[in-house]
């Protein structure tokens, strides 16, 4: 601050009262795009007035509010106050199906546990990528179970209490046998022997055939 | 018209040169007279109802008692004078002059009890209403601007905190896909994919094509069985396809009026003939 | 609002104390330029919360203070309070000044809204040119409300949001003079006596010799 911002100017009318100048700033603050500095403020404000007491004493009417008077640098602006910061994030929350990768390779988790990678593949005939059990491990519905006591030590994937939790079971050997789903009519596939070549059908293809199918009915 | 500005120089209706212009070609002429019209900003009136408001103000008195009579001499004469001016003015002031003209002469005849329709009080009482309404919305309107406005006197926060969208993915899966998902990969040789195998079925437009040309000949009522295909009796699966279709046909047939069906009782046989014409 | 939104939620915890609230409500207003509803408000607070309540708290908290708690219509903004409007006037954005056709057309609006073309026409006893009626949309000043239940169901036209927010008007009902207005008979529309100049004072019907003597006026 100059000397001559602070001098008493016999020109200008006295300089209004403390409350009032902590109104100008809080008016000032507001209304600007930018942080704005002591110095900006100062000359805004009429002459004679101390930005630096209108400034304590705004920072403090702010104290605890929903929005605080924060320094930024040299400058002032006022900021929502850290903890409210949630907010300020409107969440959509977007609901997608698991993918059929990762539905059938969480399927085995639960159905085999604790089962190695090496056994999922076999089981589905497919590689299973690094990303499918990343994504199973960040839903936490599968976790790293312990090593498997065979050469190379593979890890095991086990299920989640999450897991169980998100499905509704209160363990995994509640999950129904294939005798259950074919009686409860979720196979979909006709039993064997209905005059269908072997080989021809569900041999080999794994992931295509099965997502051709599957095209049919959902949007994955 | 397409073109009615308030000021529009008007073209001189007698060709009547002065001699100092002897000599001068006619469109020179022309455009020296265009030179020579006053223009005077009529379009500084927002139409007539303005001008008769400013004129109304000259009289110096609330416009509750302002003259009407006064009021439509002193538009007369304006326009009188524009006209001398040469200036030509947009019709419905021209319109208002009129009017005005008329309703000074019934205010100063003395009342005819037998016209019918308002009295010219009441004529002049509704103009004095008008302007004065106008001359109410012209306060207000000025009264509004004249309050705090945003962005002038109020103002709002200049650094707006932008809200963040965030997308959050709700991975959904049940315990139905869950199952499926490993049924189907329990029974993957004996999976295949779903195919509709038409070889033992008939579906509904073969039968309404077979029905359509048969029905012609079926005058009297005819067993539904009578329609399916041959070759279609004897194996229970094709005969349980081809009465379904034949009979969704026949239903279809009914409804568009071609043929009617008949069933003497539950599970008795159902027997269809044409439409008698 | 619905009951829903105020019905508790077992699922939810429970909604945090009114202060609590008012924080939030105060953190959320001061992030936006715009006004919001209770109904925004409400969506972007925790569940259970009462808007309402955290309102009238706030704007008590604010009462005289340089930044102001306004109603605008159904929002609410904060402002700067109106007489420290001298700080700011650097930032003040030159507006187009509005034509005389323009104030009056407006003005007409507000105190007379929902109106027609032809009543707006009666009033000013002149044509509306489009220019001046699509200026006040164009500013979100105006905008077309329902359709008159009359012969040929012509527009009306009535004041926004937007509008109320620009002239610091909590409701149309506050508008400047409204009731003395109102009692001098100068609102309502009182049917033009017979015999008056046909064309001039509202016996053009509707949008059709609107549009006819609009060509004619173009420039205003």
């Amino acid at each position: 601050m100059s000397q001559d911002d602070t001098a008493p100017d016999p020109q200008h009318f006295p300089p209004p009262p403390l409350p009032e100048q902590e109104r100008m700033v809080e008016a000032i603050l507001f209304a600007s795009a930018e942080p704005m500095s002591q110095r900006e403020i100062a000359a805004r404000l009429p002459a004679g007035c101390d930005p630096a007491e209108a400034l304590r004493a705004l920072r403090a009417r702010y104290e605890g509010r929903g929005v605080q008077l924060a320094r930024v640098g040299d400058a002032w602006a006022f900021r929502t106050a850290a903890d409210l910061g949630f907010l300020m994030q409107e969440s959509v929350v977007e609901s997608r199906r698991l993918s059929r990768a990762a539905t059938e390779t969480l399927a085995i988790i639960a159905y085999h546990q604790p089962v190695t990678r090496a056994e999922i593949e076999e089981i589905r005939g497919v590689a299973v990528s690094r990303g499918t059990l990343d994504q199973l491990i960040e839903l936490d519905w599968v976790r790293i179970g312990r090593r498997r006591q065979t050469p190379g030590r593979p890890v095991t994937f086990v299920v989640t209490e999450a897991f169980l939790d998100h499905f509704g079971l209160e363990s995994a050997r509640d999950l129904p046998g294939l005798a259950e789903l074919r009686a409860a009519g979720l196979l979909e596939s006709r039993p064997p022997g209905e005059g269908l070549a072997p080989g021809l059908f569900g041999e080999a293809d794994g992931e295509d055939a099965g997502a051709m199918a599957e095209d049919l009915f959902e949007d994955e | 018209m397409t073109k009615v500005p308030y000021l529009t120089p008007v073209p001189d209706p007698a060709p009547d040169p002065a001699p100092h212009l002897l000599g001068l070609g006619p469109q020179a002429v022309a455009e020296r007279r265009a030179e020579e019209v006053l223009v005077v900003d009529v379009s500084g009136f927002e139409g007539p109802l303005d001008l008769l408001l400013t004129l109304s103000r000259t009289q110096k008195v609330d416009l509750m008692q302002v003259s009407v009579l006064e009021l439509a001499d002193q538009y007369l004469a304006f326009v009188d004078e524009a006209r001398a001016l040469r200036i030509e003015l947009a019709a419905d002031y021209l319109v208002m002059a009129a009017w005005l003209a008329y309703l000074k002469s019934r205010l100063l005849l003395p009342p005819d009890p037998e016209a019918e329709g308002p009295s010219a009080e009441e004529m002049a009482a509704h103009l004095a209403f008008q302007l004065e309404r106008l001359n109410a919305m012209r306060e207000a309107a000025a009264r509004l601007m004249a309050r705090d406005r945003l962005g002038q006197d109020r103002f709002a926060r200049g650094a707006p905190e932008t809200v963040a969208r965030q997308r959050q993915v709700a991975w959904q899966a049940g315990l139905i896909d869950l199952m499926r998902a490993y049924a189907r990969l329990r029974t993957r040789d004996e999976f295949r994919p779903y195919a509709f195998d038409r070889r033992d079925v008939l579906t509904m437009e073969q039968a309404l094509d077979r029905v359509r040309g048969l029905i012609g000949y079926a005058g009297d009522w005819t067993a539904l069985s009578a329609f399916l295909p041959e070759g279609w009796e004897a194996d229970p699966q094709r005969r349980r396809s081809a009465t379904a279709a034949t009979f969704a046909a026949t239903l279809e047939l009914a409804r568009q009026g071609a043929v009617e069906i008949s069933q003497a009782g539950t599970f008795a046989p159902i027997t269809i003939r044409r439409r008698p014409e």
